[in-house]
């Protein structure tokens, strides 16, 4: 965001958070670390595999920005972070089994397409990670929704494919969700420390609620989002989301399937993509929640966590715009949010 | 009638089958007035408005003249020539009901005639066989889909005046990936209604 | 304006709609035709593929599966009925699938094909290929079930494409055999009175809709 | 009146490149998205247009005198719909397989702009020859672009070309899917400016080497 005043010659101010380029490093640096906690959890369950494709999307993302600023005669800022952010976020979203030219293609169309060609960041509209995870699951449908089966050992040779908690519950129903899984209380616990399937970072309910918690506390991500999403997630799942009906669902499975913990602490939170005012930001989280529930419920995907902070991405703008508060002086405060 | 069914139609014109992000009708206008909000409500508004009340102009002259007639082969002559009558009548009538709506909405009409998205509609209507209810619900749900991307596009193309996009990808260009973009994001309505 | 003037006006516009009009109505005549022939020509061409050792194919009559327009016919060579042909729809991920089934007089299934879809490019769109399609040669009402992983006698599904591929094998082709066993078995020989001297240059033409914009009008998808 | 000074080879090359609908103009811009996704359907709704294009253009220049200038809009819409309506009909006759994907849209040339605007600044103005000139070079150009589009989309996003598979292995599918449609769109027409300004910046570089 700061960064306008960089490469503008004009500074024309639009977002209230007024930066120095080394604190954009700073906090880029804290949420990478905070999500080291679900990567090594990935490492574990998933084993070498998961070092391979996150590292893959990390370098990736950090080479084409890079080349990019380069080649454009651009400042170079490819590590501040963000970028390895981006691969970082990417590498979770995907399924431990994809081939080597998932994650470069990936990488490649978060960087340069959704932020790049946008003047960089601080003016992306859309989540690189989460557009480069939409891009992919298009293009190669069937190579993104082969799950490996979580072996906790370090090397795994016969990975089992299988499908996610959240597939099951789309395809087969609940009945055979707990088949799987044996009884409630052994489904959640595998919920929580992430022996599933799933993409490669957003299995550990635990590790990234761990992460979270450490960005809560230093205030670089604030309550509202991440709360309002997953409340709204949860209540309607509570209310449509059983099989006998009315308030017969499981909120507690839905919230910790699928990505909707990294989504909403990690993604739907990015200050650039999401609405600057308070106000703004709930609204936006209940959107979120809302649409993801929506999809997971009636849509065709099994998950809907993506394409919900992809949508509420596009009303961003507008929401900013019609909460947006009417005395300078609210918009001068220093507002902490990630 | 069936309500349900009527809501689906709606709910699929608008959102999974929006008229800009999965049929590409009305690009024209999509990339052309987008560049203010202000022109992009203005557009909204008139648009659904006539699009509803040609959905319904059209479709009971397709039944009642045009199929007892056979003479549906001249659809297409005879849709654009309701669309322009319509216009030029609600130009008129506006211009003396209420010149303040006019002043306000009045040269959209102008732009309305010769726009693809407004055609469409009938037509669709009449290749589908939508009944008279069906196909209102049709021009609702297509009207609220365009005003819908029209608001979006707006909001976010306002944002990137400020933004460094590079020199050949301004204008028209960056507004092309943005759309994509958000076709992207729409495809997550995929699958909700079956058609 | 002057009466000169709008009389001037009125004459121009009257001159070119009517010399439009009789353009159009010309071409009309001379392609709508041809149209309807080789749209029916399509038809008989698809059915024929169904059962290529037939060499008359005869209309018996109509169901509406899903409350679409649908047809069934019998497969003849010479005199004998060797076996007959479905048109059904299955309510897939994100349309109504729309297909031909040929079964022999046993009502085992000979072939399959998927005439018209807008299932997701990728997955569902798997639907059309051979593999998926082939399986369906010498299966019954009973090995017409959906099985994920490999299955010697039932068919497999898809990976991905769960919902597509049970539209498929579990509504359109299963619904389509149910059907055709309750009209026809037991009465084969009796002659379907309905059927009688519908020949095949008879078979009802359907109204095309837009490509892939949208499926036939539909009540809403009440079954499960 | 605004009789054109240029030879009817300009004419053409006038609607092809410098004003291109597509890529220069940007108006009649559905198609390039929605008929796009193969090569086959770009190629049919590119010659539809020189089609139309092409002929409203001569019609309008045959009958210009005998049109009243107040109802010209009336009578430039029978006439486009009237050719339109034609080549709907032939397709729907004749090129089923194709007409079934793109016929809507085939429907919709009624609201083109850049037919339009061409009979209402050009045709009605102008001799008949340089009146197709004009026409022609218009679809052509739409046609360019389509082609242009169609095969990199195809090619990208099904690894094949008309139809025939040209390369093996798993194939950019979004790339025939409405986002890459945009995309497709969005990055030829930046990568067409880029073009035009270098080769702007070279035409002053030499320019100036001249003068100097």
């Amino acid at each position: 965001m700061a960064t306008e005043a960089k490469t503008h010659p004009l500074v024309v101010s639009v977002s209230p958070h007024v930066r120095d380029e080394e604190s954009i490093a700073r906090i880029m640096w804290t949420v990478n670390f905070a999500l080291l906690p679900a990567f090594l959890m990935s490492v574990y369950y998933f084993g070498p595999r998961a070092v391979y494709v996150t590292g893959l999307c990390i370098l990736t993302a950090f080479l084409s920005e890079h080349i990019y600023q380069k080649a454009l005669n651009k400042k170079i800022t490819s590590n501040d972070g963000s970028a390895v952010l981006t691969g970082l976020l990417l590498g979770m979203n995907l399924p431990s089994s994809v081939p080597f030219y998932i994650p470069i293609v990936g990488s490649f169309v978060a960087v340069v397409i959704t932020k790049m060609l946008f003047g960089g960041l601080g003016y992306n509209i859309f989540n690189p990670a989460l557009i480069g995870r939409a891009f992919l699951l298009l293009t190669w449908p069937k190579l993104m929704t082969i799950w490996v089966e979580p072996t906790a050992k370090f090397i795994a040779l016969d990975a089992k494919t299988t499908a996610t908690p959240l597939g099951i519950l789309k395809e087969e129903g609940v009945a055979r969700l707990m088949e799987v899984f044996g009884d409630k209380m052994s489904l959640y616990s595998s919920l929580l420390m992430g022996n599933r399937a799933g993409s490669l970072g957003e299995t550990s309910a635990i590790a990234l609620l761990i992460g979270a918690a450490f960005l809560l506390y230093k205030k670089y991500i604030t309550w509202h989002i991440p709360l309002s999403f997953i409340g709204t997630a949860a209540v309607i799942a509570w209310l449509f989301g059983g099989k006998e009906g009315f308030l017969t669902g499981d909120p507690i499975a839905h919230i910790l399937s699928g990505g909707m913990i990294l989504g909403a602490f990690f993604m739907a939170t990015d200050y650039v993509t999401c609405p600057t005012i308070r106000k703004g930001q709930i609204i936006f989280g209940i959107g979120c929640g809302a649409i993801t529930m929506l999809i997971r419920l009636k849509g065709g995907f099994p998950e809907g966590v993506m394409f919900a902070i992809l949508l509420m991405n596009c009303f961003a703008p507008l929401i900013d715009r019609n909460v947006a508060p009417k005395q300078f002086g609210a918009v001068k405060k220093k507002e902490e949010k990630k | 009638m069936d309500f349900n069914k009527l809501f689906q139609l709606i709910v699929a014109a608008s959102l999974i089958n929006n008229f800009v992000f999965t049929r590409f009708l009305g690009l024209c206008i999509f990339f052309g007035v987008t560049k203010k909000m202000e022109t992009s409500v203005g557009m909204s508004i008139t648009f659904t408005a006539v699009m509803v009340i040609s959905a319904a102009l059209n479709w009971v002259i397709y039944k009642f003249i045009m199929v007892p007639m056979d003479i549906t082969f001249l659809k297409i002559i005879v849709f654009i020539g309701v669309i322009a009558a319509l216009v030029q009548s609600a130009d008129t009538i506006m211009k003396k009901l209420s010149p303040a709506l006019y002043y306000k909405l009045g040269i959209y009409l102008a732009l309305i005639t010769t726009n693809c998205i407004i055609l469409a509609v009938p037509l669709i209507n009449s290749g589908e066989n939508y009944n008279f209810f069906e196909s209102m619900a049709f021009g609702v749900g297509s009207g609220l889909g365009f005003a819908l991307a029209l608001i979006i596009m707006a909001s976010i193309r306002e944002k990137l005046e400020l933004a460094d996009i590079p020199a050949p990808f301004r204008g028209l260009p960056i507004s092309f990936i943005v759309a994509g973009l958000i076709a992207l994001a729409f495809t997550g309505f995929s699958g909700l209604i079956t058609l | 304006m002057t009466t000169k003037d709008m009389a001037k006006i009125t004459i121009n516009l009257v001159v070119i709609y009517v010399l439009g009009g009789l353009l159009l109505a010309f071409v009309y005549a001379k392609t709508s035709p041809i149209m309807f022939v080789k749209a029916k020509e399509e038809k008989e061409a698809a059915l024929k593929t169904m059962m290529p050792e037939a060499d008359k194919i005869e209309h018996l009559g109509d169901w509406e599966p899903h409350h679409k327009h649908a047809g069934y016919y019998a497969a003849k060579k010479g005199d004998e009925e060797i076996g007959y042909i479905v048109e059904g729809f299955g309510k897939g991920y994100s349309s109504y699938i729309n297909l031909l089934v040929s079964v022999d007089k046993n009502f085992t299934v000979q072939k399959i094909n998927v005439l018209h879809h807008a299932e997701t490019p990728g997955l569902g769109d798997e639907i059309e290929k051979d593999y998926f399609q082939k399986q369906f040669a010498g299966k019954t009402l009973d090995t017409l079930v959906v099985i994920k992983g490999d299955t010697p006698d039932k068919i497999q599904a898809i990976s991905g494409a769960t919902i597509s591929s049970r539209a498929v094998t579990e509504d359109g082709v299963k619904n389509g055999v149910k059907m055709l066993m309750e009209k026809l078995s037991g009465g084969q020989e009796k002659k379907e009175e309905g059927g009688h001297g519908v020949k095949e240059g008879e078979i009802e033409e359907h109204k095309e809709g837009h490509g892939e914009t949208e499926g036939k009008e539909n009540e809403h998808g009440s079954h499960s | 009146m605004a009789h054109t000074h240029k030879t009817n080879w300009e004419l053409i090359k006038n609607g092809m490149f410098s004003e291109n609908t597509i890529f220069k103009m940007a108006i009649s811009l559905c198609p390039s998205i929605a008929v796009t996704n193969s090569l086959k359907n770009g190629f049919f709704m590119g010659v539809s247009v020189i089609f139309v294009q092409t002929m409203v253009n001569l019609t309008v220049s045959l009958i210009r005198n005998f049109i009243n200038p107040k109802i010209r809009i009336p009578i430039f819409m029978m006439v486009i719909a009237g050719y339109v309506s034609l080549i709907d009909m032939s397709m729907a006759a004749f090129a089923r397989p194709v007409y079934k994907q793109i016929g809507l849209y085939i429907q919709l040339i009624v609201a083109f702009a850049s037919i339009f605007a061409r009979a209402e600044v050009f045709a009605v103005k102008n001799k008949i020859i340089p009146s197709i000139a004009d026409g022609l070079g218009m679809g052509i150009g739409f046609f360019l672009a389509m082609i242009v589009i169609s095969f990199f989309r195809e090619l990208l996003g099904k690894g094949a070309l008309w139809g025939f598979p040209i390369v093996q292995g798993n194939p950019l599918l979004i790339m025939v899917l409405p986002a890459g449609g945009f995309f497709a769109v969005g990055l030829l027409m930046g990568f067409f400016n880029w073009l035009d300004a270098r080769m702007a910046a070279k035409r002053e570089a030499a320019a100036a080497i001249e003068t100097a």
